[in-house]
């Protein structure tokens, strides 16, 4: 299934981008597309370690089941203000 | 009661609308905080600053804190504006105005926005220093 | 850093200028408080206020409140300007602006200019309500 | 010996006026004038006794010892912000 993975700040830099689509498994909790992403792209490992996941647009825990289509954010220690 | 993220200037002249549309015959305080980029951080001499937003989200949270305020204090006039984009030293990066009967609540309502803000915001920071740059 | 009393309206555009003259390249934070004219006190229908200063001595207490803040947290750039005369609904009696590098100093600072202001410094109004009228 | 008294607020519209010369003894403290000023000014009673003293644009204990060309203020409680 296809889903929508973003990313902002630090980890948008990492990666070079700030969006990408991805085809994963039915069932892939949002943990493990952290894992799955952790493989793909090394470099972001400790960045995504802090990062909190939100679920379109939602907080969201790490064994959250993603569904087709979902937007899923990696958010890195909030610094605005 | 509004929040915008934007990528336009704050000026002083935007501050000044902003704290106006909060009040009301009815109150007795306006409490307003300018968080302005500072010339030195930590040791270093900083630069300008580049804030970027998960729009959508920020917005949502930004609504989330006013119902907050809404709930434990009885007060609905509060704006927020927070600016994305590169900042200058000087420039505003947030504002927030608090209007209430009185100065207690509104000083209460504007200091906790402002620390709420920076924990459920999702709004980041790169801070463009003397020989570097990087995420704070 | 200065004291004002003044019989002339403090407009949005002057809390603007007063919150103005308080930056710093080096602050983080500016914190503006506005006492206003509000339509209700304790039950009563409020029209109007009427300022009267004890002038020469408000004006040295008011140097002296600005040195309390100064000895207190270190700073420097606070404004206060307060209204004398006849005050009509949501008019501004007093603002206070505090310019600090953290925003937590700034607002403790600007609370207690304005909670320090009313205990030392020889200001009194007189509400004109509805049926009659009183010193307060 | 020649003082000058102010009057505010409540005070000031009892007495009808804001300022007054008096003559006094050589000698008279600040508690020594408002116990005068009761007298000659009884409808100022409660509300003088309600107030503070200033000399010369200083706060004063009541047991000062005023100087020929004091200016003696009676400061009924604040209000202003």
């Amino acid at each position: 299934m296809r889903i929508k993975v973003k990313l902002f700040a630090r980890l948008r830099e990492l990666a070079a981008t700030g969006e990408v689509d991805m085809d994963v498994s039915p069932g892939l909790t949002a943990g493990g597309l952290t894992a799955m992403l952790k493989e793909k792209l090394p470099r972001l490992g400790k960045s995504l370690d802090s990062a909190a996941v939100a679920v379109n647009g939602e907080n969201a825990q790490s064994g959250v089941t993603l569904k087709a289509g979902d937007e899923v954010a990696f958010l890195p220690p909030f610094s605005g203000g | 009661m509004f929040i915008e993220i934007t990528d336009r200037p704050i000026t002083p002249e935007r501050t000044m609308d902003v704290s106006s549309s909060v009040r009301r015959d009815a109150h007795g305080a306006v409490v307003t905080f300018n968080g302005v980029i500072r010339d030195h951080s930590e040791g270093r001499k900083v630069i300008s600053m580049e804030y970027e937003a998960f729009r959508e989200m920020a917005e949502k949270k930004l609504r989330e804190l006013l119902e907050e305020i809404k709930v434990r204090w009885g007060i609905e006039d509060v704006a927020i504006v927070h600016r994305v984009g590169k900042l200058e030293i000087g420039e505003t990066a947030v504002v927030i105005a608090v209007a209430a009967s009185h100065r207690k609540t509104a000083f209460e309502a504007c200091q906790y926005a402002i620390d709420r803000l920076k924990q459920i915001v999702p709004i980041w920071k790169k801070e463009v220093f003397e020989g570097g740059e990087g995420w704070v």
